[in-house]
């Protein structure tokens, strides 16, 4: 691969070309997502595993097994056109209702979501087992509270959602691009008084703009 | 079976719509925004064009085909049929302009804005599900190894520590109570019960220092407490007429020896 | 990936690049090794797995993982050389126990010191641990035995000590008048032991003398 000299660091790194072995090893050693920064905590002093990973998905381009990245770790894992073959390994996943599915897209395309914006967007209640469901399946955890009145938590889907649907990041969710342009990712506010769903404070102030813009022409 | 037929003819377009939505059991829908969605589907155009009027129309009917069949619908469809009463005759009449509030075309734009989210959401999360699937459709890897967790640690001290640690044996030691010198230490009561069985061999004069325990006389503090306990035992037995003691002159070594009872 | 699609047919077996794909896939996936025979079995028909983990395997040579043969089955494994990268390293740096400090405090203070004479300045036998951690820690070391019977081993501090604690020598130890005028000790010294600094061993031959000079004639 390249010989190229550790740098950055009183102590001579490995070679790039073993530091490439090295970071496969440990991706081929666990089913999780290792982190760049435990990556270079367990390897040797002065290496650079971001640089080994870029040559070392390079190498599994095209093969039986692939270097995925999820957020901020990386993973091997199977081609999806090979699925077929792993019929022995396929692992029972939970059916979920459609109240659940349906919170989950809620939480992951509009994150972070509170339990009245999803609630608003479904325009039923959310019963509790539902996120519930989702915070024990580790698809969705707690975010940081929403600075409103009542300070209310939000959801956020977690690196094991990315994981499971093969996401690098929210970034890359199917459709998103077109829900965001047709305005429909915007939490806006019923006019006046509505029993369809609570306006959410801190977007009020756009609610005027937002109406024109999705109605004008 | 005709005749319903052709009564059903008779009907307005709505009361059609109502009819065909009610084939849905009202227990599948997922709560009155769910509803409109689905009746908003028989209007056969794009969610943006549809008539909000007709569709509060058709929920109207529905909710009154519910009432006819003695349905029990739950609150919030009954609230949900209020306000779209209301809506429908907000959009009906003509705006008057001593009223407050939005329009009704605020409303419905809403309504429509609701409606088309919903349906986003629906498409998003059917996308979603569709995809490659971990466990499914690829795999993670099969034969982990157990990362060992080794914990390395690493001691310190201060200078600080390790002074206050000196500090604190020396001032022990000053102050140490006798009892904790315990195996340094050789009682009195442990001197004369040694003494007791060997002062019968001691026919002749003997230094005292002979008595000491094997072994402590190579230590100086046992030595010294071993001495110190014979020649307190020493007087004990003295003083019993057991022995006899002497000491040629100050400092010299102190002598005992066995008195026999015909010396009484 | 390779443009021929998976052929399941009777007839063509897929080409062997691609088996050999499904055979990394698999073997990557599945939670123990897979023979040959179950290779087989799950791959389309026609498929020639032993040919195609000859190629595996040489495609893995060198790598950061092994295609191994376990038995009749074949398996991924770590390189041998990469075992240590299976390891997490937790520093954590705890105080040293007061056992330790006071012994090592002896040491310094007393160099060459024996373990009796550690013993008898704390007032408590000295566990064989505790001088073992010293010296793992390079901070004591064996110094000469002493010429006494029984040619007991010394102990004294090392330059990591000495460097660690930022002395030149371990003589720079503040004496027990300096201890007590930074308000170390706090106890008045009995009379007669005001000398710190002092080895045991003057100590002891001052004992010594004392007590001969008692006791002689």
């Amino acid at each position: 691969m390249t010989d190229k000299p550790a740098n950055d660091s009183l102590f001579e790194a490995p070679p790039m070309a073993e530091q490439e072995r090295m970071v496969e090893a440990i991706l081929f050693a666990t089913a999780e997502p290792v982190s760049v920064h435990e990556l270079i905590g367990r390897m040797p002093h002065g290496c650079d595993p971001a640089e080994a990973l870029v040559y070392l998905r390079k190498r599994y381009e095209g093969r039986g097994v692939h270097l995925v990245k999820i957020g901020d770790a990386w993973a091997f894992r199977t081609a999806s056109d090979l699925g077929h073959l792993m019929q022995k390994e396929i692992v029972e996943t939970r059916k979920l209702s459609r109240a659940a599915i349906e919170t989950l897209a809620i939480i992951a395309y509009h994150q972070p979501a509170t339990r009245a914006e999803i609630e608003e967007i479904r325009g039923v209640s959310v019963s509790r087992g539902t996120v519930d469901q989702l915070i024990e399946m580790e698809w969705v955890r707690l975010g940081r509270r929403r600075m409103t009145p009542g300070r209310p938590v939000t959801f956020v889907v977690t690196q094991e959602f990315l994981d499971h649907f093969g996401l690098e990041n929210a970034r890359d969710l199917p459709g998103l691009k077109e829900l965001r342009a047709a305005g429909l990712l915007e939490n806006r506010p019923a006019p006046g008084l509505s029993q369809l769903g609570q306006t959410s404070q801190d977007e009020e102030d756009e609610e005027d703009d937002d109406q024109t813009e999705l109605f004008e022409d | 079976m005709t005749d319903s037929i052709f009564q059903e003819d008779v009907q307005t377009v709505a009361e059609r719509q109502a009819a065909e939505a009610l084939i849905v059991d009202v227990g599948a829908f997922e709560g009155p925004l769910d509803l409109l969605l689905t009746l908003s589907r028989t209007q056969k155009v794009d969610l943006r064009q549809i008539s909000i009027l007709a569709l509060a129309e058709q929920y109207l009917a529905f909710v009154e085909q519910a009432k006819k069949l003695r349905l029990e619908l739950a609150a919030d469809y009954l609230v949900m049929a209020a306000w779209l009463a209301f809506l429908k005759s907000r959009l009906l009449l003509p705006p008057d302009p001593s009223e407050e509030g939005p329009s009704g075309e605020e409303l419905a734009a809403h309504l429509a804005f609701q409606l088309e989210r919903l349906e986003g959401m629906r498409k998003a999360a059917a996308k979603l599900m569709a995809r490659d699937q971990l466990g499914r459709d690829f795999f993670a890897r099969g034969i982990t190894e157990d990362v060992q967790r080794v914990r390395r640690v690493t001691y310190t001290a201060t200078l600080l520590d390790l002074m206050q640690g000196y500090a604190r044996i020396r001032t022990r030691d000053d102050f140490r109570p006798f009892v904790m010198d315990r195996d340094a230490v050789m009682t009195m009561e442990q001197s004369l019960a040694r003494m007791r069985t060997l002062i019968g061999f001691a026919g002749d004069w003997t230094d005292i220092a002979s008595y000491l325990p094997e072994g402590w006389e190579l230590d100086p503090v046992k030595r010294r407490s071993a001495t110190a306990a014979t020649f307190a035992a020493s007087l004990e037995l003295a003083k019993e007429g057991k022995i006899e003691i002497r000491q040629g002159e100050t400092f010299a070594p102190i002598q005992i020896r066995k008195r026999e009872p015909h010396d009484r």
